[in-house]
């Protein structure tokens, strides 16, 4: 094989040698767009590499590109994967078979799909050694457990189906399914984003400490920095395509040389600090001092135009008392799944209060209580002179006038087919009685108070058009339509890029001090709750564990699980400082 | 893999084109139909299209029975065959039948008839089989016990006592098929007897039975065994257009598209005789308005070119029917001279308009307009299925269309149909007359006020609602005559008032559809020797298979 | 428990509403069974009065008003006590269907079996050669094939392999000589008759199989465990088979339960024109003959078998899935 | 911060996102047409189905001669002047043939319309309604699934009487509405429990705009193949009813060819043009459905569209 490679040439110990690659997609019916261009860079062994970028940033793709996964309309248009000195580029489909048993595996972003739902987990690791032969007959067994063993499963795993395991479970097996191939070079594609923070954290120290005993090459591909910070010895950041940074993960945590990475790494902050600062967003406590509006603060160029209140009057406030929900067993012969257990808090009018815990801690149960979309089991809730638990369906209208929700995922929350005017005309119209070029006025009202400017361009566009950032507030906006007294944001800004978080955090924080509104912040991200929310309530299980003002409560936890989800917050700084 | 490249676009459109065009061309060619005889079959053998399983044959011998298989008829003889093509009756298990009075009927029994199984057939076993009759109505499916009183034996004879004059009934009691008393008196409930194993005096014995087909054997103690040549009668289930031209049948009864070109085509000794069955007519509804009115009708039947009517419907293979009842010319000895051209009508569109006059209706802008000033619209009612009435329906409509007549067609399913007639919920309703070889019943079953029921009520017979004093008196008169010379008279003096009144409108003849081979036997019947009808069911098949001779080349 | 109990107790009243649609929809129709008899009858020659009235007698005016006839109905339906067919008199309709159930059952079940299995294992191809020959041809071919009408297809069969080329029999489902039994010359006859009705049938559903496997072969190709199963550098026709293929069948269970259930009501087109003496062609028989008894037991036989198939596939839908078990 | 880069983003939405191109039905409509038509087995479909259209319309003027017109010698074979010969009766085959576009593309229009728009009402009400109101639907939709389908049509055809046309079609969608109901209710169940149909709840809709404008247009790909196949199976039905005798034979029509052809055994007498051509006929107009249905289905699954370049 001719190595007339262009650029540099690779260090002696490379396992991995990337020149000019470039993947374009070809979508059908559509122009062909690069997802990576001329990207060049080599992987010594046994090296643990980060990369690193928002979505979009062709990351995904240049990782399935190393292990030759690709799949139309993605195609590798150009350039040479020099692997263990082989162009793993151009071989054919039976070499590449070959070549997988000992050379390079993936373990997927969503692991949890990456298993055969009707195959068992033993079934699943005797198909890879009977592909390739590397485990004679009679050690089959017996590897399998070892390898289960190695990601910290027990063997009786093998005789499970992947439907009957957890998320982080089944990402264990994925992994350990690869290292069943015994690679050099493992690419982790976002390993734990499907999963919760708790079995993020755990998830993520298996993998480190794997790398280590087992002494592959690892690439790790993520959206988020801390993370990858947190995990890696070298980070690359990618960012439309191209690498725009390479260097030592310590080097690019202290002196990072793109201002992407910087931007990237200003949005990192500890919730247990004293004071926490975004770009934009000062903390509570300095604001306060100051007497000044954080929007005022945070752009100048953009502060929106806060429409005053058409109804102003006295405010309600949300109590819930002693809420229970217990959902019949899932299953046959299961228990009953009681999600929340005795809840009880009030959300005073204009209060914002924050909802933490991991999936499963009933905090969206609670939500779905409050806006009447079920019903408690036990307890009262009520708004105001409304018994919410009793509402029947005309009367959930009335609640829905004063209490909104901003969902969580912006590109599920808005009908792609509809435009943004459509979307934000309809609760005008059913709620204020407004009609015609009125309604039309105080939708652009809304855009204006969301930051959406020029109004007109926005109105006339379809979602799709819009940035993950721009749909949430157009969510927001949605939800400000009926001149709501109450809030409940559900995980506003889990799916967000990190960089955009920070804008819809703020736009909440200021709707609430301009207009007054309650807000229930729902997360699972400790960082937004200390940014936003006044008061905090820590669920686990369906009970509270904690709760009291959030500064306090972030840095002087008192429970086990507090401090736990505190601990599995990826903080850059701190992993680095520490070592 | 290239999906969609130029190339592989070609290659589809080329197998489409391709597929197309040898479609095209295999449309173009024609494929000869020959017959090819089962070899298995021996020449003394007839294969018989007659007893159709659906969808196999169930093993029914009860003669009693709707459902009995064809082969009944072969086993269980009348004591008369009333010849429905001549009109005459063939002495048969009774070798005499006397009327001595209106009130009486006399049946001499054969002497020297045997049983299948061997036990003469006696005197006992007609009486018996009344006797059954009237126990089971359901199984009296002629309605002999509707005119007689009572039965007795006496000596050889048996002698039947009516209800009252009826000198008529004598042709349906001698219909009567008679089974075995040593038997049949020991079956618990004759009405859902199947008489797998049965035993009759006929020609022949059931033999082999399977659901796809059976055989009968030559019932060697016959009384008139000389007279039977054919050793076996093969009847299987299937018998399609195509199986009957392709498998070498001896016998069939079945209309055939193009016989000529496809019967006949098939093998040179095939042959064919479509005597007509019965008059193929519109029923007006009598008690309708404008379809009371005689010359309404008249109207309608000269707006009617017969002619094309039939051509129509038979494909040009049945003859158009006069307005005398009567079929001919089967029919010609009993038809009343004084009717002219035997009672066929010319098209004219003039004498119509003329009728149509009288009976109010004038034309406008080319439309039949009543006095009200509603154009005429009038709804044919026919079977659905019944394809042969479609077409000639389709043919009235074009013709009543030129005289400014709007016809809707309405085709109920056929039993839909039976009510629509039953009930008269018809204006004109397609059917059938006649065909039953006994003048009297011809007209009684269309016009006799005995089976008139006001509308709404559920008629079994007159589907038209036809009433006449004098029609009625006329019947009552033929049922007390003897007299054969008053009968014909009668006769003539019906077909006058069926000529001037149209309680129906004839149409065109339906066919007797006989498809007969001369490979192996002749004898048939045909135009040259039209002895009986066709038909391969009903007892006129025992006329057949006692005239049927070894041809040259079997013997 | 509440949960299945309410399952159980909606089952139970789409059987009891199925059933009773199946007593009262014949009703409808205009016209009594002695109407349709003599519909028959007249077309043989004059029908008289007295016939008329004899028949009448025979197949009897149904006893009582219709409630009452209901509630006979509904018992004959507990007690599998069918009565007497009209068309078929003085048949027992027990008789009937059990004469004819063995041919439809073998003939159409089978043939349902085989076009599933071979439509599946093509689309599977299909969709695994996506863009060759080999997906263009099952496909196009099958859409094609599946666009033909039944009864066309049928005809043509029969015409040229029956008639003008004389390779199979025309009609029937075993040779005139033949006795019914488990002896080598029947099963032969019985096999080869079978041949152009199972053609027929075979040509014309394939094509459906062959692109519902091949869409949801696709669409499974797609999905993470497939890819990931290709990273661990599993052989193709694991993958496609084992992880793509098995998981891709489970949706066109669903297709193939209603079809199975399907089977029991026979091929009406394909029987008619074959004269094959199966359910289907009784059915035909049933239905424009207004055999009150037949038609309501053959309906109740193709509606819980339906109702049955569907139960079966959910069964096998719990051992092939191991997601819907526990 | 606040302002957010105005960058399209590289996300997939898992909807319909042919359809997403610009507001406003024609361009809906422009767009499902374009992804269609990039299918090359749709595009084929189209071709011919447009070729049945324009044959149909202008039936009048393509027919040699009056398609009932019995005027013609009987049996003939195919000649200059009778490209596809006579049929028994004396008509013309070629010009009952072009005539018989008419009825078969217009049954299966009209049928598969109605069938189609019965199910999208019942299936998407059945998909939305929760408690009784979804068990009533459920019960009665699961009986019109498991009545036998073709004896069914049979009763109602002969109930009906007079087998016209309007017959055909009101048999046809009486005993076809169903299954498509059901898989439009799976598809609404599950749309409903996306964000943006709460998220309508919330902006105060009532379930029928709920239901029909922010389910509905997101099942379009689902909603015309349903209609295409809902338009195959009502050709094939009306072919199969009228050769069995349920419909008009007095009308000419593909099916009603079929039934002649076989009542007057035109394979008998030669004339299998008059069989085999109608056959042929319905044979590809269904094909044409079904090919085109290849496009749809990649409406809604990107994965079954036809890629430039597959290279594996």
């Amino acid at each position: 094989m001719s190595t007339e490679a262009p650029g540099p040439a690779a260090p002696s110990d490379a396992l991995l040698s990337v020149r000019d690659l470039s993947v374009v997609y070809e979508p059908a019916g559509a122009d062909p767009t690069f997802a990576v261009e001329n990207v060049s860079f080599d992987l010594r062994r046994g090296e643990f590499v980060g990369l690193v970028g928002e979505s979009g940033s062709g990351k995904s793709t240049l990782g399935f590109a190393l292990t030759r996964l690709s799949k139309p309309p993605a195609r590798i248009s150009h350039g040479r994967i020099l692997f263990d000195g082989r162009d793993i580029a151009s071989i054919d489909s039976e070499a590449l078979r070959e070549q997988r048993q000992g050379g390079f595996a993936m373990v997927l972003q969503s692991g949890m799909n990456a298993l055969n739902p009707v195959r068992s987990i033993r079934n699943h690791f005797f198909d890879v050694f009977k592909a390739h032969g590397h485990v004679p007959h009679d050690r089959r067994e017996q590897r399998a457990r070892d390898l289960i063993g190695k990601v910290e499963l027990p063997a009786a795993t093998l005789d499970r189906f992947p439907g009957e395991l957890s998320g982080g479970m089944r990402q264990r097996v994925s992994i350990a399914l690869a290292l069943s191939l015994e690679p050099q070079l493992m690419v982790f594609d976002e390993p734990t984003t499907a999963l919760d923070v708790l079995v993020q954290h755990a998830v993520m120290n298996t993998i480190r400490d794997l790398q280590k005993s087992e002494g592959f090459t690892a690439v790790l591909i993520s959206h988020d920095l801390g993370i990858v910070l947190e995990a890696t010895e070298r980070v690359l950041v990618m960012h439309e395509g191209v690498i725009v940074e390479d260097g030592p993960s310590s080097q690019i945590l202290s002196n990072p040389s793109a201002d992407y990475t910087r931007m990237l790494l200003s949005h990192y902050a500890d919730p247990r600090a004293e004071i926490v600062s975004l770009p934009g967003f000062e903390d509570r406590s300095i604001r306060r001092d100051q007497g000044v509006s954080r929007s005022a603060l945070a752009s100048p160029e953009h502060a929106p135009t806060v429409v005053t209140r058409s109804i102003s009057t006295a405010q309600e406030s949300i109590v819930v008392k002693g809420v229970s929900k217990t959902y019949p067993p899932p299953r046959r012969g299961e228990q009953p799944v009681r999600a929340v257990r005795d809840v009880s808090f009030t959300l005073e009018p204009g209060q914002s209060l924050a909802l933490v815990g991991q999936s499963g801690s009933g905090k969206s149960t609670i939500a779905k209580m409050i806006t009447g979309v079920e019903k408690p089991s036990e307890g009262s809730i009520s708004f105001g002179g409304l018994d919410v638990a009793k509402l029947r369906r005309g009367q959930l209208r009335d609640l829905h006038s004063n209490v909104q929700m901003v969902f969580q995922d912006p590109y599920a929350a808005l009908n792609p087919l509809h435009t943004i005017e459509y979307t934000l005309m309809r609760p005008v119209v059913n709620f204020t009685g407004l009609k015609g070029d009125d309604a039309r006025h105080r939708v652009r009202e809304l855009l204006d108070t969301v930051g959406l400017t020029p109004v007109e361009q926005f109105a006339a566009k379809l979602p799709h058009e819009l940035s993950g950032g721009q749909r949430q507030r157009v969510v927001i906006a949605r939800a400000l339509a009926s001149d709501p007294q109450v809030i409940i944001a559900d995980e506003p800004v889990s799916m967000l890029d990190v960089s955009l978080r920070a804008g819809v955090l703020a736009l909440l924080e200021d709707l609430r001090e301009k207009w007054g509104v309650s807000l229930l912040y729902i997360t699972h991200d400790l960082l937004s709750a200390r940014l936003i929310t006044d008061n905090i309530m820590v669920l686990h299980d369906g009970a509270v564990v904690e709760r009291g003002e959030t500064a306090e409560v972030l840095q002087r936890p008192t429970d086990a699980y507090t401090v736990a989800l505190l601990d599995a917050v990826p903080n850059p700084a701190r992993a680095h400082g520490a070592t | 893999m290239h999906t969609n490249t130029p190339k592989r676009r070609r290659r589809l459109t080329a197998v489409i084109a391709a597929l197309a065009t040898s479609a095209l061309v295999l449309t173009g060619c024609s494929i000869d139909i020959k017959s090819a005889p089962d070899p298995s079959l021996g020449a003394d053998t007839l294969l018989i299209a007659a007893d159709t399983g659906s969808p196999s044959m169930q093993r029914v011998f009860n003669p009693y029975l709707p459902n009995t298989r064809i082969g009944s008829w072969n086993m269980f003889e009348p004591l008369a065959i009333l010849n429905d093509l001549t009109g005459e009756d063939v002495p048969w298990l009774a070798s005499k039948t006397t009327i001595p009075d209106p009130q009486t009927v006399v049946f001499t029994i054969r002497q020297g008839v045997k049983w299948s199984d061997g036990q003469a057939f006696t005197p006992a076993d007609v009486a018996f089989t009344f006797d059954l009759l009237k126990k089971n109505p359901s199984l009296d499916l002629k309605g002999a016990w509707q005119y007689m009183k009572s039965v007795e034996v006496k000596g050889d004879d048996v002698v039947v006592h009516l209800n009252g004059d009826d000198v008529p009934a004598a042709q349906v009691i001698e219909q009567t098929q008679i089974v075995p008393e040593h038997i049949w008196s020991k079956v618990k409930d004759p009405t859902t007897f199947t008489n797998p194993d049965p035993v009759g005096t006929g020609p022949y014995t059931l033999g082999n039975f399977t659901p796809q087909e059976y055989a009968m054997d030559k019932n060697k103690l016959y009384w008139q065994a000389d007279k039977v040549e054919a050793e076996h009668l093969v009847y299987p289930a299937s018998n399609t257009q195509l199986d009957v031209v392709t498998k070498g049948y001896d016998w069939g009864f079945s209309f055939i598209t193009d016989v000529k070109g496809t019967w006949e085509k098939a093998n040179p000794s095939n042959t064919y005789w479509f005597p007509p069955g019965g008059t193929i007519s519109l029923f007006p509804n009598l008690t309708e308005k404008p379809f009371d009115d005689v010359n309404f009708r008249k109207g309608l039947s000269y707006a009617l070119d017969r002619k094309a009517v039939g051509d129509a419907a038979a494909e040009g293979y049945m003859e158009q029917a006069g307005q005398t009842g009567m079929l001919l010319p089967n029919q010609d000895a009993l038809l009343n001279p004084a009717i002219p051209d035997k009672g066929l009508i010319t098209q004219n569109d003039k004498t119509a308009a003329s009728y149509f006059a009288k009976a109010g209706y004038t034309t406008k802008n080319g439309k039949l307009v009543g006095s009200d000033g509603k154009p005429l619209t009038i709804t044919i009612t026919t079977a659905n299925g019944y394809t042969d009435w479609l077409r000639a329906v389709q043919s009235i409509t074009k013709q009543w269309a030129a005289v400014g007549i709007t016809v809707k067609v309405a085709q109920p399913q056929p039993a839909a149909y039976q009510l629509a007639l039953r009930n008269g919920d018809f204006q004109l309703a397609m059917g059938s007359v006649g065909g039953t070889g006994s003048v009297y019943q011809d007209f009684a079953n269309n016009l006799s006020s005995e089976f008139y029921a006001p509308i709404g009520k559920q008629a079994s017979g007159n589907f038209g609602r036809y009433k006449s004093s004098e029609v009625d008196a006329l019947l009552t008169r033929f049922k007390s005559t003897t007299d054969e010379q008053e009968q014909k008279q009668l006769g003539y003096q019906l077909q006058q008032i069926y000529y001037d009144e149209l309680p129906s409108i004839g149409l065109y003849y339906g066919g007797s559809w006989g498809l007969f081979s001369t490979q192996k036997f002749t004898g048939w019947p045909s135009a040259k020797d039209p002895y009986t009808s066709p038909k391969t069911y009903v007892s006129t098949a025992l006329l057949i298979l006692t005239h049927l001779k070894k041809s040259e080349a079997t013997k | 428990m509440k949960y299945a109990l309410r399952k159980v107790g909606l089952l139970i009243l789409t059987l009891w509403a199925a059933i009773t649609l199946n007593f009262f929809l014949p009703r409808l129709m205009p016209g009594s069974p002695t109407d349709a008899a003599i519909a028959k009858l007249s077309q043989n020659g004059p029908v008289t009065a007295a016939t008329r009235k004899a028949i009448e007698i025979q197949l009897g005016v149904p006893d009582g008003n219709v409630l009452e006839q209901y509630l006979q109905y509904l018992k004959q339906v507990v007690t599998l006590q069918f009565g007497i067919s009209y068309t078929f008199y003085p048949q027992p309709v027990a008789e009937l269907v059990s004469q004819a159930l063995p041919y439809t059952l073998i003939l159409v079940g089978l043939v349902t079996i085989v076009a599933f299995v071979c439509g599946t294992l093509l689309g599977v191809l299909a969709a695994w050669k996506r863009g060759t020959w080999l997906d263009a041809l099952p496909t196009l071919g099958g859409s094609f094939a599946s666009a033909f009408p039944y009864f066309w297809t049928a005809l043509l069969l029969l015409f040229f392999l029956g008639y003008v080329f004389k390779i199979f029999p025309t009609s029937g489902a075993y040779g005139v000589t033949n006795t019914p039994g488990l002896n080598a010359a029947f099963l032969g006859s019985a096999a080869v008759h079978a041949v152009l009705p199972a053609v027929t049938i075979l040509i014309t559903s394939l094509g459906g199989w062959i692109l519902g496997m091949r869409n949801t072969m696709i669409s499974t190709l797609g999905d993470d465990y497939v890819t990931f199963a290709e990273a661990n550098g599993l052989k193709p026709r694991t993958v496609a088979l084992r992880y793509a293929a098995r998981n891709a069948i489970l949706p066109n269970l669903t297709s193939f339960g209603l079809a199975l259930g399907g089977v029991v009501g026979g091929s009406v087109l394909v029987e008619t024109v074959f004269g094959y003496p199966g359910i289907g062609y009784l059915l035909l028989k049933a239905v424009t003959n207004q055999d009150y008894p037949l038609m309501q037991a053959l309906f109740l036989m193709i509606t819980v078998s339906v109702l049955l198939a569907n139960f079966l596939v959910d069964i096998l839908y719990g051992v092939l899935d191991p997601r819907t078990r526990k | 911060m606040t302002t957010t880069p105005l960058n399209p983003s590289a996300e997939t939405v898992p909807v319909d996102d042919t359809l997403l191109a610009a507001p406003g039905p024609w361009q809906v409509i422009t767009r499902v047409a374009s992804t269609i038509w990039s299918n090359t087995k749709a595009r084929i479909g189209v071709i011919i189905l447009l070729l049945f259209v324009v044959v149909a319309i202008f039936a009048p003027l393509l027919a040699p001669y009056d398609p009932s017109a019995t005027t013609f010698a009987r049996s003939q074979d195919a000649s200059a002047a009778h490209w596809l010969g006579t049929t028994a009766a004396g008509e013309d085959v070629l010009s009952q043939l072009i005539q018989g576009a008419r009825i078969s593309v217009f049954v299966g229009f009209v049928a598969g319309l109605l069938s189609t728009a019965i199910a999208v009402l019942i299936g998407l009400s059945w998909g939305y309604v929760k408690g009784w109101g979804a068990d009533v639907i459920n019960f009665v939709v699961n009986l019109f699934l498991v009545v036998p389908g073709l004896p069914l049509m049979i009763v109602i055809a002969a109930y009906l009487q007079n087998g016209g046309i309007g017959m055909i079609i009101l048999v046809v969608v009486i005993t076809g509405w169903a299954w498509g109901a059901r898989v439009l209710r799976s598809q609404t169940q599950s749309l409903r429990g996306r964000d943006f149909v709460t998220a309508a709840v919330f902006s105060g809709e009532r379930p029928a705009r709920i239901v029909f404008r922010e389910i509905l247009p997101n099942m379009t790909s689902l909603i015309v193949g349903n209609f295409f196949g809902a338009a195959t199976s009502a050709i094939l039905a009306e072919a199969g009813l009228e050769f069995l005798g349920l419909g008009d034979p007095s009308t000419v029509s593909w099916g009603t060819m079929l039934f002649w052809a076989q009542n007057s055994n035109a394979l008998l007498t030669g004339q299998w043009a008059l069989l085999f051509a109608p056959g042929l006929c319905i044979a590809l107009l269904a094909t044409s459905l079904t090919l085109i249905n290849f496009g749809v289905d990649g409406l809604s699954n990107p994965r079954l569209r036809e890629s430039r370049k597959a290279a594996k």
